[in-house]
């Protein structure tokens, strides 16, 4: 087991360098100068020699690179070219929000796309199956900025159920994640009806069923724990893909998370913010992987971390 | 409920007077198909006395399966289905009940084993786990007193540390703990009536002996009535009071054990009698010492590698095959036996390439050394049939493709012929040629393994590995696919390397027999010096262990060695121990003293 | 001249303001934002300040200043009992400390070229002197700045947030998150900053000006969609969205009396306009920039923008002093704008970039831009791209044939018709990295501009500004831009909020000058 | 789980001599959803080619009777069925000529991260060693890239244009597919009977794509289908920011995007193109659904 740790976490740091070489070198291939924006409309080409110097901008690309890390290495991810301030700083005082958003719609994909799923695995064939097919691809096709406005309108204007975006209570974090979660659980829904269906044909079911369990039992202790092996896999993957959508969500729910600061840093090009806010979003998706991986044995005794 | 149950303990044989506890009338069972409907079983009657023991046998496919989940109201949804006559649990009938009532007798009343100990265990869930929800689901007991319950049952079926094993998960256990656990879990509630459906197929000869005895022992001391299916008469034999025969959905007979065995009334019975593998009637003398050799295998290892440890290197090693040599002359049988384990499937993996070994390997005049693979040639000289039918044939294709697909893959003939040869292939084995087009899911697991059979024929091989592959068929295809065998054998100078723990079949088959353990050969020898005079303890008690379809027949009692396993497993760099063998005469090789 | 304070004003209270942007920064010498740039002007003062609600001067922390007859040397008399909100003393050293500041090029300011006029800037920019020779601390209470050259906008610069004055402990504690915990003399100190989420002012009790400010505490939340901020406007839990109606809601807004009954309208110091590359052909040709100029309907793209614009036909809006009225500029005409463009050789048109920054509505307008082009043969294809990569592009000599500068528009400084013509029009913008996307140089137009801002002699104002006048008369003859509409700001408040309707679009203070709203119930 | 105690319905065709057509094809086109989706999908491929001929409008023209004074955009009358966008162009052929870029993407681009997926997937998890380590490792890599940066920055990189577009969210799109199929290959891989394919002789080749392909195709159905709505919007959300398929081209995506601030103010401007993009992704589904259902004769039967 430690062993094993020791292992994937070496694995991992060595994917995280793999994220930052690459990052770093795309990142300042992109046609935008920062000095120019930093230096401001006023300013003569000197200041911008100037600046570019004390930046050390002006130095090779892998000095520059090597430079970076080494930084990183004690904990300094560089200064924000437009905000002068750490990196580090603006990151941690935002991640806790992004993780927390992260969760909750990690949550509400959990326990919509997995009843979802279910249900639709046990009607297979029938109109709530096909009715909860259309709903799931509904959930993938619908724009994120739109459903989260919908529901800001309808359950926190309209019902007053929850406040208009913010940050603090529980009752704030209901929204967004559900806002961010309908896309995944239409994805987890068709992955756990596919298993489902697999995992109700099996000998053990019929075992279970021959023991005279009731339906629920059978279903949630026997047919769930084994289907639900393939979707805990993907939740490491969701990560991922949830960098796309909290730039979204968080903007529309005034979500205090690093989506909104990547995003004002990717229209600025303030390469030390996207640099740091892919480091660790990289971070946490290969974090989420792990967890994803480490959780496994727990639901099925037989997988062995190798 | 089932305190209210008088037991009749200790009675062989239920009074005639006696109401049945279970009662199957007319029964039919149909299945939906893309043209139309299909009856699969039809006109099916017996009856079920409290205490009794009905064998239910007859050829792969007549329906035995369908017939025991009709009963338990499991039958697969929604394209099988029973489309007539009643069954009747006492006065209940079974057919009518709501799915919620319906759920209450299973488990409690009627109780069902499955052949699969490997998959019928949830693998997720402990060993505990799955008893006690057994027990909670009909008795309103404690956690505690269910627990206790359950360890009671683990007990009973003669478990070794039954609270220890309640914390263990199904993969931990070995098949035949397996299947006790499965046995527990039915008698744990004292059901009436108790289905099992080839509890001992899948199990080696010495733990189907232990399986047996724990079956009937309970039946004993419960008096459970107990529906039994099997293809193995030995098992009928030793195990029934009556026997229902069935051939394709139909019940051709029924009677009690001993009357069948001694005057069979219809043909189709006696037949399957005849076919009974028997101990001691093979025939036919060894291949004489100048036939060419087929194969020859010299000084063979294989060794599986065990990771673990920071940088995952290995650190152990399974020495699954020890140094194994022998060879296998033209029109030869040669079979190798032994428990699970021993390492007989690698052997055959090494022969056809599936594994990397050391030592020396030798097909048809093709040599193979120590980490090469075979090439085309080698490979189309030897074929392999496998021991589970349903997992070697791919699902998604046309058994039809399947069985024409070796041509394909060496470019022999063109499409029709293809189809000619598969067609005639088909025949060979005992099926038909219009069952060419359906997959393998359609047909039963006896039908499945004949068309591995006739895929491995394709190519007329000169070596043809079969791995437990007549195991799974009962007795009649069993007979019919050992004779083809035999022909072919014949025919072409094929030579067999026959793989069975099923000492009947191999005594009846082989011409030379290696008794294996511990991926060592103990013993090898003619059949005649083996069977007449076997030399190493473990080939006698191999040899004990097997049921014999006489009735009348007393079993001597069985004693399993005690004591921990001897483990294939050791440290890397550290060579099991080889023990020498010894010819003592004619050819007859034993093991260190004998 | 100065303000008179509002008879109605109450004191105390607090408001909730948005933004979507996050704050960057709160220092006086980096911060450039929409957003921070009147919170700026709250927390800090400059030595001079304007007149709220207007773009007339009035003197800030200075009480008094001199100008020398040759117009190059200013002397400040400092107001007494200026504290900091540390509670130090505000003195001449703290203003001559800022400038040096302003100017070192280790605080990488976007604002340090406004200063390029004091003696010994360049010495200074380029890290040779640790400070500016031409301020000098006279006493405690005078700093004289000497110039290089008269220029005219010079008390506009001591007005502009980059000369605010800062204490040179604090910035040193700070050291360099100043603008994370920012010190001025302003009217509001900064409380409580939660990064991404909030920020909180509270009243400096011991401000200088007297009865300034009204409000008790200002919460700004950042992170704010536009739409979401309206929402909660109307929901009675904000009471400014910063950034104004979003364009999805304007209709909408207007049509509802009660709504429309809290928009405030004004005029900004902006234009919008396209620039035309003058070193990329067929843009060289000024045939075809006047018939460029002529074939863009400027009433469709403001009816696209609901109606938030007048047309402008020269760079300067007409808010800002100097503007011409009078002439048309090109009007709109498609059949000489075809008869100029076969002049110049292209009868079948050409086919060319159109640049643009991709927020709403800016991509629209350049398709709208786009179709009146077609209809005189124009090709344009679109780029539709982050701020960052237009501005990249623009300073490059032959990248951007066109640009649309929505979104990075010109808004004026300061309210000085030569703001409008330095780095964007003039010949030193004209350089790899500049602002003068259109390249346009030429030379007897900046010996007028540089002759227009000597004229720093109060008293030759109007002459100045004649003299500007007629220099973006000159340009709009060479026709590098195509100005199309100056844009007019529409904000909203909540039912409670009190004050000038001009605080609210402040042409200086953008978007709100903060010090004089109040709130009429609490 | 219903028990099926059902009889036959009367007066059912007998059993008669069961040789199925073997076409694939035939046993689809009898299933009705699945010919639902097919028309479904023909018909939007029409519509995309046929347009011009389709619409009296071009997609472009900015028309004058198509905004308000106030310069709002016309919710679905009798001239513009679908209503106009915010420039005044009439949306339903506005629709129909995004079908064409959104059919480039949502097909084309996915269609080819789904190869990549499966190859790279499929490898890996076929021949496991130092080969397939190295794939895993890179795929590993990949999933570690937020997608929409990695996006961003190629399409910043490169000049944009639809087909670098398409091959930006290719090259984004295929790890997750990679990843999945991964795992399935690895399990199925040890199944006996490619196993007993191996004993046959048959080559990694034959194996792969007859043996192992076929059982994977449930998984890549799946996928693909719900990979076209998210590739739709991927393109949608790098047109905003700037790097996508430029205006005024339109696309599904950038339509919504484009408008879905208004989607209050003016709602179809919204639902329209999003119900577009609902009903390819749909229609793709049935379609694949069926062909699943088909390809696996243990679900026959059930039609
Ligand atoms: N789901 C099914 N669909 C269609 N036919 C089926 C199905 N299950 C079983 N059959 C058919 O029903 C017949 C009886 O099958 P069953 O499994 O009861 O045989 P069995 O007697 O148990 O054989 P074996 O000894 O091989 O287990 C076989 O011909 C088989 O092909
Ligand atoms: N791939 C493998 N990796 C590790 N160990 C293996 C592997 N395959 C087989 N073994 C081990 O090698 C030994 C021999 O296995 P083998 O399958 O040859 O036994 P067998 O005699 O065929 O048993 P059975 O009768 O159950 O088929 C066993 O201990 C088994 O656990
Ligand atoms: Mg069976
Ligand atoms: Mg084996």
């Amino acid at each position: 087991m430690i062993a094993y740790l020791i292992r994937r976490l070496t694995v991992s740091v060595l994917i995280l360098l793999g994220v930052s070489f690459i990052t770093f070198f795309l990142l300042y291939a992109l046609p935008a100068d920062p000095v120019r924006q930093i230096a401001g409309r006023s300013a003569t080409a000197q200041t911008v020699e100037n600046i570019r110097q004390q930046l050390g901008l002006d130095q090779p690309l892998l000095v520059q690179y090597w430079r970076y890390l080494t930084g990183l290495v004690q904990g300094d991810m560089g200064r924000s070219y437009l905000q002068r301030t750490d990196v580090g700083t603006l990151i941690a005082a935002r991640l806790p929000a992004s993780l927390l958003l992260m969760a909750g719609a990690i949550g509400c994909e959990l326990v919509l796309g997995l009843t979802m799923g279910v249900i639709a695995a046990l009607r297979r064939g029938t109109a709530t199956d096909q009715a909860l097919m259309i709903t799931s691809f509904v959930g993938v096709s619908a724009p994120q900025f739109v459903v989260g406005l919908l529901l800001l309108y309808v359950f926190a204007v309209q019902l007053g159920w929850f406040p208009i975006g913010g940050y603090g209570t529980w009752a704030h974090l209901v929204l967004p994640s559900v806002t961010l979660g309908i896309m995944g659980s239409g994805w987890y829904s068709r992955m756990m009806r596919s298993s489902m269906v697999d995992v109700l044909r099996a000998d053990y079911i019929r075992t279970a069923r021959a023991k005279g369990l009731a339906r629920h039992r059978v279903i949630l202790r026997h047919a769930l724990p084994n289907a639900i092996l393939p979707v805990i896999a993907m939740i490491g993957i969701d990560i991922g893909i949830f960098m796309g959508g909290i730039v979204v969500v968080e903007s529309v729910f005034g979500w205090p998370g690093i989506g909104q600061l990547a995003w004002q840093a990717i229209q600025r090009v303030d390469i030390p913010i996207i640099m740091g806010v892919t480091l660790v979003s990289a971070c946490a998706i290969v974090i989420g992987n792990l967890l994803a991986d480490l959780v496994t044995p727990l639901i099925d005794p037989r997988i062995k971390l190798r | 409920m089932n305190a209210a149950v008088t037991k009749l303990s200790g009675a062989e044989k239920a009074p005639e007077t006696a109401p049945p506890v279970l009662s199957v009338e007319g029964l039919e069972i149909s299945v939906r198909t893309g043209e139309g409907p299909r009856v699969l079983v039809r006109d099916l009657s017996f009856d079920l006395a409290r205490g009794e023991t009905l064998a239910i046998a007859g050829e792969s496919g007549s329906g035995k399966s369908l017939t025991s989940l009709a009963i338990m109201g499991l039958l697969p949804p929604p394209a099988v289905h029973v489309s007539g006559g009643t069954i009747r649990l006492g006065k209940t009938d079974l057919l009518g009940l709501p799915e919620r009532w319906m759920r209450g007798l299973r488990g409690a009343r009627i109780a069902m084993i499955f052949q699969e100990p490997m998959t019928s265990l949830n693998p997720v869930l402990t060993i505990g786990r799955q008893l006690i929800e057994a027990i909670e689901a009909h008795e309103d007991l404690s956690r505690r007193d269910a627990r206790d319950r359950a360890v009671e049952a683990l007990r009973a079926v003669r478990m070794s540390q039954p609270e220890a094993r309640l914390k263990q998960y199904p993969h931990e256990l070995s098949g035949g703990m397996r299947q006790r656990v499965m046995i527990a879990m039915a008698i744990a509630l004292r059901p009436d009536v108790l289905i099992a459906d080839e509890p001992t197929t899948a199990l080696d000869v010495t733990v189907q002996r232990e399986v047996l005895e724990l079956l009937r022992d309970l039946q004993r001391d419960l008096g459970t009535a107990v529906i039994l299916i099997t293809h193995d008469m030995g098992v009928v034999a030793e195990m029934a009071d009556r026997v229902v025969v069935m051939q394709s959905g139909r019940m051709v007979e029924q009677g009690p054990v001993r009357e069948i065995f001694a005057a069979p009334r219809e043909p189709y019975t006696r037949a399957l009698l005849a076919a009974v593998p028997r101990m001691g009637r093979g025939e036919g003398a060894a291949a004489s010492g100048i036939a060419e050799t087929v194969a020859r295998v010299e000084e063979l290892r294989v060794r599986f590698d065990i990771r673990g440890g920071l940088l995952n290197r290995p650190t152990h090693a399974v020495h699954a095959v020890a140094g194994v040599s022998f060879e296998i002359r033209a029109g030869e049988t040669f079979s190798l036996v032994g428990e699970s384990g021993c390492g007989k499937s690698t052997i055959a993996k090494a022969l056809t390439g599936l594994v990397p070994f050391e030592g020396l390997l030798e097909v048809a005049g093709r040599r193979l050394e120590s980490g090469q693979r075979p090439d085309t040639a080698f490979r189309r000289g030897v074929q392999m049939i496998f021991q589970d039918p349903m997992a070697s044939l791919d699902p998604r294709m046309r058994v039809g493709d399947l069985v024409a697909e070796p041509l394909v893959i060496h470019d022999i003939g063109t499409p029709s012929e293809r189809r000619a040869q598969a067609e005639a292939l088909f025949e060979r084995v005992g099926l038909e040629r219009d069952q060419l087009d359906r997959y393998p899911h359609e047909f039963s697991g006896g039908q499945r393994q004949r068309i591995c059979i006739a895929r491995a024929l394709a190519l007329r091989p000169r070596l043809i590995i079969a791995d437990e592959s007549v195991s799974a068929l009962d007795v009649s295809v069993q007979a019919r696919v050992l004779d083809l065998l035999k022909a072919l054998k014949t025919e072409f100078g094929i030579a067999y390397l026959f793989i069975s723990h099923d000492m009947a079949v191999v005594e009846n088959v082989s011409d030379r027999v290696a008794v294996m353990r511990l991926g060592q050969i103990v013993e090898m020898g003619t059949r005649a010096q083996l069977f007449g005079d076997p030399r190493h303890p473990y080939t006698r008690q191999l040899i004990a262990a097997v049921p014999v379809p006489d009735p009348t027949r007393v079993p001597p009692p069985f004693t399993r060695p005690q004591g921990d396993v001897p483990s294939p497993v050791k440290r890397r760099g550290m060579e099991p121990r080889i023990e020498a063998l010894t010819d003592v005469g004619e050819g007859h090789m034993v093991a260190g003293s004998g | 001249q100065d303000y008179t304070p509002d008879p109605d004003a109450q004191q105390g209270g607090a408001i909730t303001i948005t933004y979507k942007d996050d704050v960057a920064t709160l220092d006086p010498a980096i911060g450039y934002d929409w957003q921070n740039w009147s919170m700026i002007k709250s927390i800090f003062d400059g030595l001079m300040d304007y007149v709220p609600g207007t773009t007339e001067l009035r003197p800030g922390l200075a009480e008094s200043y001199e100008i020398s007859e040759d117009g190059l040397t200013y002397t400040f008399k400092l107001r007494d009992g200026v504290t900091f909100h540390n509670g130090r003393a505000m003195t001449a050293e703290d203003v001559k400390y800022s400038l040096d500041r302003v100017t070192a090029p280790e605080t990488q300011s976007p604002g340090a070229g406004f200063f390029g006029a004091i003696e010994g800037y360049d010495a200074a920019a380029s890290g040779e002197a640790e400070e500016l020779s031409g301020v000098k601390v006279i006493d405690d209470r005078t700093v004289e700045i000497t110039l290089t050259r008269p220029d005219a906008t010079f008390l506009h610069v001591m007005a502009l947030n980059f000369a605010s004055v800062v204490p040179q402990e604090a910035v040193e504690a700070a050291g360099g998150d100043f603008g994370k915990e920012p010190v001025g003399t302003g009217a509001f100190k900064l409380g409580e900053w939660t990064i991404g989420q909030r920020l909180v002012f509270e009243k400096f009790e011991d401000h200088w000006r007297e009865g300034v400010p009204y409000l008790d505490q200002i919460t700004f939340e950042v992170g704010q969609e536009p739409i979401v901020a309206l929402l909660r406007l109307q929901n009675g839990e904000v009471d400014v969205p910063g950034d104004g109606i979003p364009p999805a809601k304007f209709v909408e807004v207007m049509n509802d009396p009660a709504q429309a009954e809290r928009v405030v309208e004004g005029g900004q110091l902006h234009t919008g306009y396209i620039t035309l590359n003058t070193q990329i052909p067929p843009f060289d040709d000024v045939k075809v920039r006047q018939a460029v100029n002529m074939a863009i309907n400027k009433d469709r793209i403001i009816q696209i923008i609901n109606g938030r614009a007048v047309p402008a036909n020269q760079p300067l809006p007409p808010t800002m002093p100097g503007y011409t009225e009078g002439p048309d500029g090109y009007a709109y005409d498609i059949e000489a704008a075809r008869a100029l463009l076969a002049e110049a050789g292209h009868e079948d048109g050409f086919e060319t970039e159109l640049y643009v920054m991709n927020t709403d509505p800016n991509p629209r307008i350049a398709q709208a831009i786009q179709q009146d082009l077609s209809q005189i043969g124009i090709d344009a294809s679109i780029q539709s791209l982050a701020q960052a990569n237009v501005i990249a592009a623009g300073g490059e000599a032959d990248q951007a044939p066109m640009i649309w500068s929505g979104g990075m528009a010109w808004i004026a400084d300061f309210p000085d018709p030569s703001n409008f013509y330095g780095p964007i029009l003039g010949c030193a913008g004209a350089v790899p990295g500049g602002w003068n996307w259109s390249w346009y140089c030429n030379e007897e137009l900046d010996a007028m501009a540089a002759e227009a801002d000597a004229m720093a002699d109060p008293a030759q104002a109007e002459a100045r500004l004649g003299k500007w006048s007629d220099v973006y008369m000159k340009v709009m003859e060479d026709a590098p831009w195509v100005p199309v509409f100056n844009e007019q700001r529409y904000t909203m408040k909540s039912e409670r909020m009190g004050g000038d309707d001009a605080l609210y679009v402040d042409p200086v203070s953008i978007p709100v000058n903060y010090d004089y709203v109040y709130v009429t119930e609490q | 789980m219903s028990d099926t105690t059902g009889t036959l319905p009367p007066g059912a065709p007998p059993p008669v001599a069961r040789r199925a057509p073997r076409g694939a094809l035939a046993r689809l086109m009898r299933r009705k959803l699945a010919l639902f989706g097919l028309v479904l999908i023909l018909l939007t491929v029409a519509g995309a080619l046929l347009a011009p001929w389709l619409t009296p409008y071009d997609s472009n023209d900015q028309m004058f009777d198509g905004l308000t004074i106030t310069g709002a955009p016309l919710p679905p009358n009798a001239e513009f069925w679908l209503g106009t966008d915010l420039l005044g162009r009439d949306l339903l052929t506005r629709i129909l000529y995004g079908a064409r870029t959104s059919l480039i993407i949502g097909v084309v681009a996915n269609g080819i991260a789904l190869v990549i997926g499966t190859v790279i997937g499929v490898s890996a998890g076929y021949f496991r060693g130092v080969f397939g380590a190295v794939l895993m490792r890179f795929t590993d890599l990949m999933m570690a890239f937020p997608a929409l940066l990695l996006a961003i920055c190629l399409a910043a990189i490169f000049q944009p244009s639809l087909w670098i577009v398409a091959m930006v969210i290719a090259i984004v799109n295929w790890v997750q597919t990679a990843r999945v199929l991964y795992t399935e290959t690895t399990s199925l891989a040890e199944r006996e009977f490619i196993a007993a394919e191996k004993t046959l002789g048959a080559g990694h080749a034959r194996i792969l794509l007859r043996h192992i392909l076929p059982h994977l195709v449930p998984t890549i159905i799946v996928w693909g289908t719900l990979g076209i709505s998210t590739t739709v919007l991927l393109e949608a959300t790098l047109s905003f920011l700037g790097i996508g398929v430029q205006p005024p081209t339109p696309s599904w995506g950038n339509i919504i995007f484009e408008n879905q601030t208004y989607f209050q103010a003016a709602p179809w401007l919204v639902f329209f193109p999003g119900a577009a993009i609902l009903i390819l992704a749909l229609s793709f589904n049935l379609l694949g659904d069926a062909l699943r259902d088909v390809l696996d004769p243990t679900q026959r039967g059930r039609d």
